[in-house]
């Protein structure tokens, strides 16, 4: 059973996420048969080309994924905004991000064997990728410190702030520290039509899964917030009927 | 703000007097790790070239352990409730906590460096001794920053000894990168030559700013409930 | 007269623990006050509370005229509280603890002396780091700290654990001449005989609730 | 041969991400039921 249909739980869905996550659905399994089976061979790159489908989507969904965590919590920390929705979006984001950014650098690197003959090399937009990625893993360890909401809203949308900031100063740095970086290897232009619409597909479809998970993810952060909340009224009680007879 | 930040500074630095923790304690550790390095490495020709990453790469270690020491002491007997209690400007505190954390990793880093020089047999150029002491200041004030940051948002948090070296050790990469650059510059290490080196104090001087600024805005949020 | 403090229905958790669960209580100026109740009753957690260091999760709370529930910190340097720990740096002297948190709230350094020899604490101690003093030794240091801060509300969590008999009633009478000086006092205690004497007020806090008790 | 390697190399890469998201989305609408059943319909915004 493939989890993307079944939809009839009904918990974190609606009517719209379930058109979306139809809708992503056949986007994906459009990118697998066209990126592996219709599209052809690149002339340099062979058949290398292919992993490029879904690794430049992926790559472009963890980054889409890290400017909407901070857009989020910069909304969260200007007063005039401020809500714990914002918040959730910034954790759901983040959550998502991470993932991708771990796919991004499992096919990076596979694509990377067949181009480059390494798995991985110290270039800038690499190490800039692999420092995100553990960013952001301790970005989610401190949302689950455990305190007040309040509490995980504010102390995680000051860190993603600094992350923002902390990206450029990274990538810079590994720029300067090895100058000699890879060529841009997908803009070289020399894709035919076939393969810029696959490459288009994979684009559109990743961004409708973003669109997809990220609002599932929020509306369980939500539930999970709502349980937390709802457990205090239990909770007062049990609290209340201390040392009763 | 600034008086609860001279406070702060000199208390820290009057408790280290007092217990002598840094230089009983971790001094030796950094000097541990230099001697171990040579073991790993195993080669005096290599050991010279990479002798400014090693020399950085303890300090980065050390100052995980100081951190650790520095917010320890705040959570140990409820210090950190009675500064907030006394109506201590944040921004404050953490700019006295820096401090004191500069100072302590300044004095490391001397030591650092002299074993470097003794037991790796590197030699400090004379036009580089500008920039040295130019690098030493920035990279220095880019470490106390953030490790006062992460270490006032980790302080009371379970598992903050795992916590705080996954936080923190990502951040200050560019430190790592940027002061080894520049010292080897200064070194000339690999044939560098001084001018090589300052854009790389340039960038260790904007990540100081950036979170020396970001820290004092954003200490009291860390550090509330 | 406005209240000094004044909590209503006030829920305040940690974690997931409810420590206060609808607590209400009303505090004129110049009382003093004696939480008493069995251990994990919140007394605790009202003092704490009142010092602006709890986030209130329902109800309202009202501390010297500030409303904690929109603004906690502003309160914060007009209270003294005293809680379980110290606030003691243990490698330091006493000398250098009482002159640190003297200068943090903005006290001279002949408030602070005359703070500690109110307190008791021989001259012949000023020199010793705290992690030599026994527990009533540093309790005392601690209590110093606190008179040295003038606060217009004194919040006290078991002051009289670990000191002695001197000890008690040099404290009993630092808490009176506060509270007839303007200060308000809320103390919360085991020490019932002596606490009771000393109070004009005695409530009860019961799982994470306040009763009203008379004398 | 290396064709054979490359191709190898294509088909791990489509799994890995494939794999990983069915995955996470399987994990996630398990998290989702679960929380779903401790809150009534009427309280969830989206509805």
């Amino acid at each position: 059973m493939n989890p993307l249909i079944n939809m009839d739980t009904r918990a974190t869905s609606t009517r719209f996420t379930s058109a979306l996550g139809l809708a992503t659905l056949i986007g994906l399994g459009w990118l697998a048969v066209f990126g592996l089976f219709l599209s052809p061979n690149d002339r340099v790159q062979k058949t290398g080309v292919r992993i490029l489908y879904i690794h430049v989507p992926s790559a472009w969904l963890a980054y889409l994924a890290f400017v909407v965590t901070g857009l989020a919590s910069a909304g969260y920390l200007w007063k005039r905004t401020r809500s714990l929705t914002l918040d959730r979006i910034a954790g759901a984001s983040a959550e998502v991000g991470v993932l991708f950014m771990g796919i991004t650098l499992v096919s990076g690197s596979l694509w990377g064997k067949i181009s480059w003959g390494t798995y991985w090399t110290w270039d800038s937009r690499l190490t800039t990728t692999a420092f995100l990625f553990v960013t952001y893993i301790g970005y989610l360890a401190v949302r689950d410190l455990g305190g007040s909401h309040e509490q995980r809203a504010r102390r995680s949308g000051v860190l993603a702030l600094l992350a923002l900031v902390e990206v450029p100063l990274v990538h810079f740095s590994v720029r300067w520290w090895r100058p000699l970086h890879q060529q841009e290897s997908v803009a070289k232009g020399k894709l035919s039509d076939l393969m810029l619409f696959t490459l288009f597909v994979g684009l559109v479809s990743f961004t409708l899964l973003y669109v997809w998970l990220v609002m599932h993810r929020q509306r369980v952060a939500a539930l999970d917030d709502m349980v937390d909340d709802g457990g205090l009224d239990r909770a007062l009680a049990d609290r209340r009927s201390e040392g009763m007879p | 703000m600034w008086a609860i930040t001279r406070l702060l500074a000199g208390k820290d630095l009057r408790v280290e007097m007092r217990s002598r923790v840094i230089i009983n304690q971790v001094v030796p550790f950094a000097a541990l790790m230099m001697v171990m390095f040579a073991f790993a490495l195993d080669s005096d020709t290599v050991l010279a070239r990479v002798a400014p990453g090693l020399v950085w790469l303890a300090a980065m270690f050390s100052l995980l352990v100081i951190v650790q020491r520095s917010f320890a002491l705040e959570a140990a007997d409820g210090a950190l409730d009675a500064l907030r209690v006394a109506g201590a400007n944040a921004g404050g505190i953490f700019l006295g906590k820096a401090l004191a954390l500069a100072a302590q990793l300044a004095v490391l880093e001397v030591i650092l460096l002299g074993a470097a020089l003794v037991l790796y047999n590197s030699h400090i150029v004379g036009s580089g001794i500008a920039l040295l002491v130019g690098t030493y200041f920035t990279a220095t004030a880019g470490l106390a920053f953030v490790g006062t940051l992460y270490g006032g948002l980790a302080v009371g948090a379970k598992g903050r000894e795992t916590l705080l070296p996954l936080l923190m050790l990502p951040v200050v990469a560019p430190v790592l990168i940027g002061a080894t650059r520049a010292t080897e510059a200064a070194l000339g290490t690999n044939g560098a030559t001084a001018t090589d080196g300052w854009p790389w104090v340039g960038l260790l001087t904007l990540f100081a700013v950036v979170f020396g600024v970001g820290g004092t805005l954003s200490f009291g949020s860390l550090i509330d409930e | 007269m406005e209240p000094v403090v004044e909590l209503v229905d006030v829920v305040a958790v940690l974690g997931q623990f409810p420590v206060l669960a609808g607590a209400s209580l009303r505090v004129a100026r110049g009382e003093i006050v004696l939480l008493r109740g069995p251990n994990g009753a919140g007394k605790t957690s009202l003092l704490r509370l009142c010092a602006g260091l709890l986030v209130i999760r329902r109800g309202s709370a009202n501390v010297l005229g500030v409303d904690l529930v929109a603004d906690r910190s502003a309160v914060r340097s007009r209270v003294g509280l005293l809680g379980h720990s110290n606030g003691l740096y243990a490698d330091l002297t006493v000398a250098d603890n009482v002159r640190f948190w003297g200068a943090t709230i903005g006290a001279s350094a002949d408030e602070v002396l005359g703070a500690m020899q109110r307190m008791g604490l021989d001259d012949r101690l000023a020199d010793v780091a705290v992690s030599r003093l026994s527990a009533g030794q540093r309790r005392r240091t601690a209590l110093a700290c606190l008179v040295a801060r003038r606060a217009e509300l004194w919040l006290l969590d078991e002051p009289h654990a670990g000191l002695d008999a001197a000890g008690r009633d040099e404290l009993d009478a630092i808490l009176r001449a506060a509270a007839s000086s303007g200060a308000t006092v809320i103390v919360a205690s085991h020490e019932l005989e002596r606490a009771g004497s000393l109070a004009t007020r005695v409530v009860e806090v019961v799982a994470g609730q306040v009763r009203e008790r008379a004398l | 041969m290396t064709a054979m390697l490359n191709a190898g190399y294509v088909i791990g890469s489509y799994a890995a991400t494939f794999g990983g998201i069915a995955l996470y989305t399987w994990h996630l609408l398990r998290r989702a039921r679960r929380a779903a059943e401790q809150v009534p319909p009427q309280d969830r915004p989206w509805t």
